[in-house]
């Protein structure tokens, strides 16, 4: 279980490869991750840029992945989430989750981008190519994705 | 009453994105007076600050808040909190 | 779309790196590996071959990322399937599924994840400890979680 | 009667996993009779050409068939079948 906030690019299989490294008890791995679209709203976008608030970012992110670990019987698990400038193309957001089976594992891994997208305090602020800033707007439907975790577990 | 509820007590207030933005500070440190108990006590008294406050709280329930680094509701109380952040609906991921 | 069964191993960064280059329309990848676990019902396994029917694997595994990438509106997909000797912790399968936005890209990996449990020639045979070998029974529960897919799409 | 009816076919068997083991054969071309329509048929008359096919097939509704490299049911027909496949249930992934 570990949490990274980091301008730097992250490396999935390197990622996958320090999780799992002498855990043979792991036989499923997912892996998310999300990526800058060039367009939004029907505009081309020319960058974007992710602000956070340092400390809280991090406390939130564990938080998240210690509860998503709990509940889903996850080996080891790991978030990796980018800061600052960014390109259409660029990785944002990297998430892994390791169990004995692909159950867990798959669930862990969407339950967790599901609570980072609404809890993990980040904020997107698009450029697009006539050099106009637009912040961008939480989407209703992450309110709903998150939603489907609060009945009972399956 | 006694002397702690009369008296003011200094707060840190922190706002991210576009509260930041529209109230033109990335944070200050405010004295607040024994009246302002809740997060809504203290965004009702911090739009009579000026224009630009008022501006970036303006859409009701749309500004979040976090007390210490944890998220909260409008009506959770401020006592004992030595930072308080303000910002919009969170769009990481 | 593409296909591939082979003895050697998969390199999931170089993997995604080619689906999504130059596709900036992707937002969301998601990605599935199963692993050779170091155990299988209580006894320590020594290793594992996977033996495939040649030309049906391929050609079930083609039809089941079709029908996934038309179901799921995928921008992309990846399947790579190893055969031959394995040991624990050796990686088995990787799924990579491309799209805009997550819920497509993780109900396609998990979909073709599922039919391919199922449906591609693949049979495997553990060798344990003390070098006895046993065929792996097929899990009920794969058959249950491919049945969930045969309701309407979400 | 037709002379197609009537005459024996060719057709290429192939044998996986534990039913590769037990026929003892990878693979095998066999001439089948007439009467032999369905993947069911099939495996009846070739569980009596000897104990280890006989032990292959034994437990009724285990051994999965495919034609042509498409996975059938026991009562698919088997005209114009060039290879036929037996194995256990899949265990890939």
């Amino acid at each position: 279980m570990s949490v990274s906030v980091q301008e730097k690019d992250f490396d999935v299989s390197a990622e996958i490869e320090t999780l799992t490294r002498g855990d043979t008890g792991i036989g499923a791995v997912a892996t998310f991750i999300g990526k800058v679209r060039g367009e939004a709203h029907g505009a081309r976008l020319q960058s974007m840029t992710l602000e956070h608030y340092p400390g809280m970012t991090e406390a939130e992110l564990a938080s998240i992945e210690q509860e998503t670990v709990a509940r889903f019987r996850l080996s080891a698990s790991r978030v990796v989430h980018r800061i600052g400038p960014l390109n259409p193309g660029d990785n944002i957001v990297l998430v892994v989750t390791c169990a004995a089976h692909r159950g867990d594992a798959f669930a862990g891994c969407e339950f967790l981008m599901d609570y980072l997208k609404t809890r993990a305090p980040f904020w997107k602020k698009e450029t697009g190519v006539s050099g106009e800033g637009r912040w961008v707007d939480a989407r209703d439907c992450d309110e709903t994705a998150v939603t489907r975790w609060q009945k009972p577990a399956g | 009453m006694s002397a702690s509820a009369t008296s003011t007590r200094r707060v840190s207030i922190r706002y991210f994105a576009w509260v930041r933005e529209k109230t033109g500070r990335a944070e200050e440190t405010v004295e607040i007076g024994p009246g302002i108990l809740t997060i809504g006590d203290l965004v009702a008294w911090l739009r009579t600050r000026g224009p630009e406050y008022d501006a970036a709280f303006s859409s009701p329930g749309t500004v979040r808040a976090a007390i210490d680094m944890t998220h909260v509701k409008p009506d959770a109380k401020i006592s004992g909190a030595r930072e308080i952040a303000f910002f919009p609906p969170v769009t990481g991921g």
